[in-house]
């Protein structure tokens, strides 16, 4: 973990070194002399070689200082946590909005398998998974602010601001589960021991609830953390789309801006949330497989 | 001076596996002789090590120390490069014809693989005609040249198997457990066809298994092995008439015999499982499921072979008690 | 089995045999017997077609880029799907930028697939520290969401097409990684390899003759998935300006454009988008039907 | 005697892509009260479909059951409703699985496995269920304190035994058991077959028990029926089949085994193969392997019929007084 | 199953808890219902810095004019005629003192006085080189010194004479800050002390700032009426502000789409408001750097650019296009048919001077580089077709502003895209865009006669020779052709209904201290 964070963190830094732009270019206005200019480099010692500048930044990063941005002059850190629990946010509230569809669409069409209900779910999912979902928030912007006038084209207030973007992200990720859901509950119901529960009496809805379910869990939730990165993607594209002012589109409008330290910064903390929601994944993973809670307490 | 009739020595193979838990003794001081045109059965429950005696065997695994000597010839040290030359003359038949078979390939380019890859046959009508003459020695139908193995049952797929082993002309066949995944009436054909090739060719084999009446019925000599280790070796009619070691006794009496009615014997059970092979403490391995063990057994250090007679060897402290009780 | 018999004449003897079917041909006989996939088969063959005869009837300069005054007309006879701001055929526009779409989707998850496929062989077949050096690298692609890796490096790099398909490789390359490592380390302890062993086979022929082979039906099907997610990736990265230069008719490109006009003009957003859905729905169908064709699981 | 299950005319067939698979082609047999009737046949006999016929759990689709009646306790499964079956399985009938391995549900701890069978049909509440799971635990050999281990921590043997656990859990009037010992050591498989056995006579079961090895059958059952291809070819007392075998095919079965032969000795075995089960030859299914095949065999379906007391056998070439199989040329 | 379903309920709990927390939050900012004292103005950009001298960016200004004053008012709309703000009067005593005189009643919005320290305080900080104080030093290097005389007068030394330095001091980054604020080492952001009417209250990063009105606002002659609260939403989506102005989520929108325009002029709601504007967006040449130092290719590209068609395109025709390149409305400003000769779109003579200039059609390619975002994007492809037509193929290169500036700066470029805003210092214009060496000359362009006419334009006294020598200056523009001036956008902005009081300039500067919106 803190070896792949220096690596990321050296290939970032590394990466907006080689970028263009001149920093100074970013942080005083354009009529400033040449002798600010030079000023300002030493000050912040663009001048050093590429690796002091490297250490230097790895030191603030552990005195707690991740830099400031260029452009706006603010933290990075608080810059980022700032706007984090939007993306958690929206994120969370696509991901609930995703479970809460795909799971039990995933179920009924598992069991449905080969009717054309499935078919029509399966080519429904289809749609979602092949739609670009910045696309799809336009075409709901259309539909929903323009024509309709339901709700608003972006922006934040209140929870109608967040239903567009939680949508937006959440359709095409309900796809994906609603694809894994029901390949995990096929898996599942070939299992021997559907089987030996259904030879024991259990009723179909236990069978397919208590004994099905709970192993599909796994792949399900596998996918489920498998899916934040993407679902950090899509919101960085439907923030983008929606206004949303969370880490993604602070990602994005920084590197347009070439605010190296935000870009950096915001990079590396990603990478920090990736690695907590992982673990909280592996977490849940031990919840729903006791295999894997055997490794973790050390029974075999 | 090696004994010019003995195919195959090993002497003293082991090998362990480094697993997270410990160290795994999958094979832990195996020592055997094999006669030309001879057959060694090896039996044993799942996780025994036979499989990887036989494997170390041929080299496919290292093995951590010990002696492997074919031919006279010592090839313990010998490199994989060095270790393609003896492939033409010892060969594997493997246990799940499901799986030893590369799905993708068509029974023509399986069975002359080998032959290719040796440069046994060089022109492409020579090996297709050695092709077509193998699977005419295993009984393979000729119609089945451009078939895929998922197209055959286990049977034929077993006979694909032997074709590629026989088909560098090899001395030794290691056949590990070549006949389980099989129905018995496929069995014994297949039975049937190693036996008439080891009488036609003069091939020697070692066959592993867990099935101890196919092993009866097949095999000059058995070797029974318990946790790595060979815990009793005979002439096959010598062991299934006087099993000495208890383990062997319990193995025997566990077969279900087709027999009803007459003359049936009566089983014995013994309790437990087999247990872990990792980080086994220096003390007979079947202590915990003996049911005839002695006090020492808990404390002394683990039993080797010993011969109670000529070519009939046993690993117990029993031996040692009986011997005692006779002086 | 196959019922179908043919004759060959083999040392002047001749043989009767099955004329056996192979797994690929196995495949494509189930696979055609699978309408979405057929689908989906059907529309990509025609895109492409299109496309090719796209490149010969109209000219770049005059028909993609030239402006006209016939501005933000609507679908009518005389432009199918109307035209955009600078007065150019859309449906021009879509079919010739459908090469682009393509080109740059089909470059970058080829070139992520022979990256990744190599160092997942790698990591697969010799595990150890190849195995955790590999992987460490493919998780640090893995945790950043590829969106920021791309954008970074384009911002890198500069912004044109193929700077574009080289970000997306690098975002491609760990997911094709990682299935090639779990792909090859189940292949790697399937008896058939340790049989090729036996006879003596070296490692190299082995990996090639027995090991990639057998790795193939994950793999295509991935990469089918692939392309049609790296189409969307890279409109989602056009979309963000990030993408190919103007006035490339790139479909993200063409989206982004078309953006600002949403309103008035919602054209110039809808049929980029279908263009990118279909493509991406044919190219998921087809590796759907091809999962289910490789899969003898599923086979009923 | 009074017949726990009597299977009859049983016609089961899947419905696949690729054609249909004749699974079970008029099935007849059935199992008197506290005995054990052995299911013999090899791989593709329609064993395993026959044993979940009973249960009326052929996966469907894309199996069929066709045709036939399948009477237990009077009753008949194939006309039962859902909530009937339900409380039929396990129940009355309960089913041990070829492998433990995968019987078992991995995320759930084999108590509640046990118990999940007490609380759907005696009503028990949580804890009783699991108070009387620990009990059916001791008994088959399996310290109660395991009861909330889930089966990754168990050994193939102790899974083995949780599966019989849960199928005796009701005191069902017949037990299933398809292969039950197949994936097990040698050592381990005689420990299970003992523990069944006792198992089964202590608490007047009936079984049905489907296995490949004759051995097995030796052992434990009172009765034998021999299957190919979806028909039963022979049926009869175990000293009927082992002793006096009527039929060609129960014939090469035994000359196939290597246990009953000397050493050196050829093994006879059947030649070719079990036919597809997707083109069954004409005539009786057998004939292409038969040594003693004629004409008439190509054609005609051979009937079950009575040879002799218990014993029934399904050949043509029976009824030909002068026909006798080598077995019993050689016995005289 | 339990397990999983208590988890999913903790799930679902903890987001709704991080829900409410952030509807709570954003609680202030929701503006459904606006209540009638507040205005809410929809915004294409985020304020970047509170520091008024650490920046120089019209949306901050936007901003400061509401914090902060200035010691005189530059009236874009009105010829930039100078009147007071929070100097009285002012004059040059010789020509190297410039003395300003104080209102004496200016408070700040900490209560403290205004003096001349302060101001004496703010000039001088600003003319510090260094960046962590003050960046836009280069603005005042003829200032050598800034005095208080007393408590009411400042004097500011400079030298030598500037006609423009005056309206330096009347740009925005120069309001006057608090000397005491800045001493105060309690006070973590003295910059926000300022004497304007209104008071900083909330930035909330990547979404609104808000100001609040103060009771203690000096110049009651000054004195907004209304609106209690100013707030700034950051819609970076031009879409996105003119829906929100529909929905009423905000009451002003700045820079609308001209391809909306129409549904909001149907809106009976909406007002939009059009005036001339100031920024020139203009293709430019590195006039250093071959092709493009042969001024005849020059005038070939300058001819062959259809700046109406751009107008059309980008602009839906709010836009007037030009040939000086001096910003619309500046002093002096040339407009198309008051410049002599001049390079206007005409295909034919392009060709011909294509031909002059010594090159084939279809011979040259050039790269063009281009920013990524609007309205650049759009103009590439055009300038693109435009020079295909006379046979010059251009490359677009596009990247992110900063990168074009810095490459720019670095003379790599052979075309490149760009713009330029100053109203009322067309000095600036000169010296930085063209005078030699200066950082800012993309151009690259080094003309004694440039340097030397921006010298006297800056310097001379009499209007009428002043005026002359811009005239001039212009004329030698037109004909050197070191960039192709393209067009100036109209000043859009849509509003309620009934919107008053707002003060709007074709620039940009925009002052909302008084606007309010009558019911």
């Amino acid at each position: 973990m803190i070896p792949t964070l220096l690596v990321t963190s050296l290939l970032i830094f590394w990466a907006m070194d080689l970028a263009g732009g001149d920093p100074v270019n970013q942080i005083l206005p354009e009529n400033a002399t040449y002798e600010q200019r030079e000023i300002l480099r030493e000050q912040m010692g663009f001048n050093d070689p590429f690796m002091v500048r490297y250490f230097r930044y790895i030191g603030g990063i552990l005195s707690g200082d991740m830099g400031k941005s260029y452009i706006s002059g603010l933290d990075v850190f608080g810059t980022f946590m700032g706007r984090l629990h939007m993306t958690l946010l929206l994120g969370g509230s696509a991901l609930i909005f995703a479970c809460l569809i795909s799971v039990p669409l995933g179920i009924y069409t598992a069991l449905h398998q080969n009717t054309w209900k499935d078919t029509l779910a399966t080519v429904l999912a289809l749609f979602g998974v092949s739609m670009p979902n910045f696309w799809l928030g336009l075409m709901l912007i259309l539909l929903f602010s323009l024509k309709l006038g339901w709700l608003p084209s972006g922006g934040t207030g209140g929870i109608q601001y967040l239903v567009l973007p939680a949508v937006t992200v959440g359709l095409s990720l309900a796809a994906l589960l609603t694809r894994t859901t029901r390949s995990a509950m096929l898996d599942v119901i070939r299992q021997d021991y559907m089987t030996t529960a259904k030879a024991k009496g259990a009723s179909y809805r236990r069978v397919i609830y208590n004994h099905g379910l709970r192993n599909a869990m796994i792949p399900i939730v596998t996918a489920v953390g498998m899916q934040f990165s993407y679902v950090m993607t899509g919101s960085a594209l439907a923030e983008t789309v929606f206004g949303w002012p969370g880490i993604g589109r602070l990602v994005v409008d920084s590197i347009n801006k070439r605010d190296t330290p935000m870009v950096t910064g915001s990079i590396i903390l990603c990478c920090v949330l990736m690695a907590i929601i992982n673990l909280a994944v592996d977490i849940v993973y031990a919840f729903c497989d006791p295999r894997i809670k055997a490794q973790y307490s050390g029974r075999s | 001076m090696p004994d010019s009739n003995t195919l195959l020595e090993v002497r003293d193979l082991t090998k362990f596996f480094d697993t997270p838990k410990g160290k795994l003794h999958a094979v832990d001081g195996v020592s055997f002789k094999l006669e030309r045109g001879k057959t060694l059965g090896i039996v044993g429950e799942s996780g025994c090590g036979k499989s990887t005696t036989g494997r170390t065997i041929l080299k496919l695994i290292e093995p951590t120390s010990g002696q492997i000597i074919f031919n006279g010839e010592d090839i313990t040290n010998y490199s994989v490069r060095h270790m393609r030359r003896f492939r033409t003359q010892m060969q594997m038949i493997f246990q799940d014809p499901f799986s030893s078979l590369d799905p993708r390939q068509s029974i023509m380019q399986l069975i002359s693989e080998p032959i290719r890859e040796h440069k046994i046959c060089t022109t492409s009508a020579e090996i297709a005609k050695r092709t077509l003459s193998l699977m005419d020695t295993v009984g393979l139908a000729r119609r089945f040249l451009n078939s895929y193995p998922h197209e055959l049952d286990g049977g034929r797929r077993q006979r694909i198997g032997i074709a590629r082993a026989l088909a560098v002309n090899p001395q030794l066949i290691v056949c590990d457990e070549p006949v389980s995944a099989l129905d018995v009436s496929i069995q014994a054909q297949i039975l049937n066809l190693l036996r008439q090739l080891q009488r036609d060719i003069g091939l020697t084999y070692v066959f592993i298994t867990h099935d101890l009446s196919v092993v009866r019925y097949f095999s000059d000599d058995v070797a029974v092995m318990y946790l790595g280790q060979m815990v009793e070796k005979a002439s096959s009619d010598n062991l299934f008439a006087n099993p000495v070691h208890p383990y062997t006794k319990a193995l025997l009496s566990a077969i279900p015999l087709p027999i009803v009615g007459k003359d049936k014997p009566v089983r014995k059970l013994i309790t437990g499982e087999v247990t872990s092979p990792v980080n086994l403490p220096d003390r007979c391995r079947f202590f915990s499921r003996c049911d005839m063990c002695l006090e020492k057994c808990s404390s002394a250090c683990n039993p080797t072979l010993a011969e109670i007679e000529p070519k009939h060897f046993v690993a117990c402290h029993l031996i040692d008690k009986e011997k005692k009780d006779v002086q | 089995m196959s019922k179908t018999r043919k004759t060959i004449i083999l040392e002047g003897e001749e043989i009767e045999i099955y004329k056996g079917r192979s797994m690929a041909q196995e495949t494509w006989r189930r696979l055609k017997r699978n309408k979405g996939a057929m689908i989906g088969i059907i529309f990509l063959v025609a895109l492409m077609l299109a496309t090719t005869v796209a490149s010969f009837v109209y000219d770049y300069d005059k028909d993609i880029i030239a402006m006209s005054k016939d501005r933000f007309m609507p679908p009518s006879k005389d432009h199918i799907l109307g035209t955009d701001n600078m007065g150019r055929d859309i449906f021009a526009r879509v079919l010739y930028g459908a090469k682009y779409s393509l080109v740059i989707s089909l470059g970058s998850t080829a070139i992520g697939l022979a990256v990744g496929l190599f160092l997942g062989a790698l990591a697969g077949y010799y595990g150890g520290l190849i195995d955790n050096i590999v992987m460490r690298v493919t998780d640090i692609f893995y945790s950043i969401p590829y969106i920021m890796i791309a954008v970074v490096v384009v911002s890198m790099l500069g912004t044109s097409t193929m700077n574009l398909l080289l970000a997306m490789a690098l975002g491609t390359f760990s997911n094709f990684a990682r299935i090639g490592r779990a792909s090859v380390m189940t292949v790697r302890d399937q008896e058939f390899i340790e049989a090729g062993r036996a006879i003596g086979l070296p490692t190299w022929k082995t990996i090639v003759k027995h090991v990639l082979p057998n790795c193939l039906s994950p793999i295509i099907v991935q990469t089918t998935l692939k392309v049609g997610s790296n189409i969307i990736s890279a409109s989602s990265l056009s979309f963000l300006g990030v993408g190919v230069t103007p006035p490339t008719p790139e479909w993200g490109a063409m989206l982004s454009d078309g953006r600002s006009y949403i309103r008035s003009s919602g054209w110039m957003c809808l049929f980029p988008g279908l263009a990118i859905m279909f493509t991406v729905l044919a190219l998921n169908l087809l590796g759907d039907g091809l999962r289910d064709a490789m899969d003898p699981k599923l086979k009923r | 005697m009074e017949k726990v299950l009597e299977v009859k005319d049983l016609v089961v067939r899947y419905e696949t892509d690729d054609g249909i698979v004749h699974a079970i082609n008029g099935l007849s047999f059935s199992i008197d009260k506290e005995r054990t009737l052995g299911l013999v046949g090899e791989t593709g006999a329609g064993k395993t479909t026959a044993a979940l016929s009973i249960l009326n759990l052929v996966p469907d689709p894309p199996g069929v059951i066709a045709g036939g009646s399948i009477i237990l306790d009077g009753k008949d499964v194939l006309s039962m409703g859902e909530k009937e079956l339900e409380r039929m399985r396990g129940n009355d009938v309960a089913m041990i699985f070829q492998d433990p391995m995968t019987a078992l549900n991995p995320v759930i701890p084999v108590g509640q496995q046990i118990a999940e069978s007490l609380e759907i049909h005696e009503g028990l509440s949580r804890e009783e269920a699991m108070e009387k799971a620990k009990q059916m635990l001791e008994q088959v050999g399996i310290s109660a304190s395991r009861a909330y281990d889930y089966p990754h921590q168990l050994s193939g043997g102790m899974k083995q035994r949780v599966v019989i656990a849960i199928a005796l859990a009701c005191q069902p009037s017949l037990l299933i058991a398809d292969e039950p010992t197949t994936a097990l050591d040698v050592t381990i498989q005689a420990q299970v077959l003992s523990l069944m056995k006792g198992l089964i006579d202590n608490s007047h079961m009936s079984m049905l028990l489907i296995t490949h090895d004759l051995g097995v059958v030796a052992e434990v059952c009172d009765d034998v029926a021999v299957m190919y291809a979806g028909r039963i070819v022979e049926i009869g007392s175990a000293d009927d089949i082992f002793n006096h075998t009527l039929h060609p095919y129960t014939e090469g079965l035994f000359d196939s085994l290597p246990n009953l032969k000397a050493r050196g000795e050829d093994l006879i075995p059947i030649k070719g193969l079990m036919p597809d089960p997707m083109h069954l030859p004409q005539g009786c299914s057998f004939h292409p392997r038969c040594p003693y095949a004629t004409e008439a065999c190509k054609t005609r379906e051979p009937e079950l019929k009575k040879a002799e007391g218990s014993h029934y056998v399904a050949c043509i070439r029976y009824n030909e007084s002068s026909f006798c199989l080598r077995r019993d040329k050689d016995a005289r | 199953m339990r397990k999983a379903m208590t988890l999913l309920i903790v799930i679902i709990l903890a987001c709704t808890t991080v829900w409410a927390g952030a509807t709570k939050e954003e609680g202030v900012a929701a503006t459904t219902g606006t209540p009638k004292d507040t205005l809410v103005i929809g915004v294409a950009q985020e304020i970047n810095e509170q520091n008024p001298m650490m920046q120089n960016d019209q949306i901050n200004n936007n901003c400061f004019v509401l914090t902060h004053e200035r010691l005189i008012f530059v009236d874009s709309n009105n010829g930039y005629l100078l009147s007071p703000e929070l100097a009285e009067s002012w004059e040059w005593k010789d020509d190297t003192h410039l003395v300003f005189h104080l209102f004496k009643t200016i408070k700040f919005n900490n209560g403290t006085p205004l003096t001349a320290a302060d101001v004496a305080f703010t000039l001088n900080r600003a003319r510090s080189n260094d960046p962590t104080k003050s960046k836009i030093s280069g603005t005042l290097k003829l200032i050598t010194d800034v005095s208080a005389l007393d408590d009411y007068t400042v004097q500011i030394t400079t030298s030598a004479f500037s006609n423009e330095l005056i309206y330096n001091l009347g740009a925005y980054p120069l309001v006057i800050q608090s000397k005491a604020a800045y001493e105060d080492p309690a006070n973590k952001a003295p910059w926000l002390v300022g004497t304007g009417p209104y008071r900083f209250k909330e930035w909330k990063e990547g979404q609104y700032v808000t100001y609040e009105k103060r009771d203690d606002y000096w110049n009651a002659a000054k004195e907004p009426s209304i609106a209690s609260s100013i707030t700034f939403r950051f819609l970076l989506e031009a879409s996105q502000r003119v829906i929100a102005l529909q929905n009423g989520e905000i009451d002003v929108c700045i820079d609308p789409p001209t391809t909306d325009l129409k549904f909001l002029k149907e809106d009976a709601n909406i007002t939009v408001h059009t005036q001339a504007g100031t920024r020139l967006f203009y293709l430019s040449f590195n006039v250093e750097k071959a092709p493009f130092d042969n001024q005849k290719l020059r005038q070939a590209v300058s001819c062959a650019i259809d700046k109406q068609t751009i107008v059309d395109i980008v602009l839906d025709g709010r836009g007037k296009w030009q040939t000086s390149v001096l910003n619309r409305g500046a002093w002096s400003f040339l407009d198309n048919d008051q410049v002599e000769g001049g390079y206007a779109y005409d295909v034919a003579r392009a060709k011909a001077l294509l031909a002059e200039a010594g090159y084939q059609p279809g011979q040259l390619t050039v790269e063009l580089f281009s920013a990524t975002d609007d309205p650049y994007k759009t103009i590439a492809p055009i300038v693109q077709a435009n020079l295909k037509e006379i046979g010059i193929n251009v490359v677009i290169k596009s990247m992110d502003q900063a990168t074009l500036k810095t490459e720019c700066a670095n003379g790599h470029q052979q075309l490149f895209l760009w713009r330029w805003n100053i109203g009322a210092r067309v000095d600036e214009t000169y010296r930085e865009l063209f005078y030699t060496n200066f950082p800012t000359n993309y151009a690259q362009l080094k003309d004694a006669y440039v340097d030397q006419m921006a010298d006297k334009v800056l310097t001379e006294k009499d209007p009428e020779k002043r005026l002359q020598y811009s005239h001039e200056l212009q004329n030698y523009f037109v004909e050197l052709v070191p960039q192709v001036p393209l067009y100036v956008p109209d000043l859009v902005i849509a509003y309620k209904k009934g919107l008053k009081g707002a003060y709007l300039t074709g620039g940009g500067a925009h002052d909302w201290s008084r606007a309010y919106i009558e019911q």
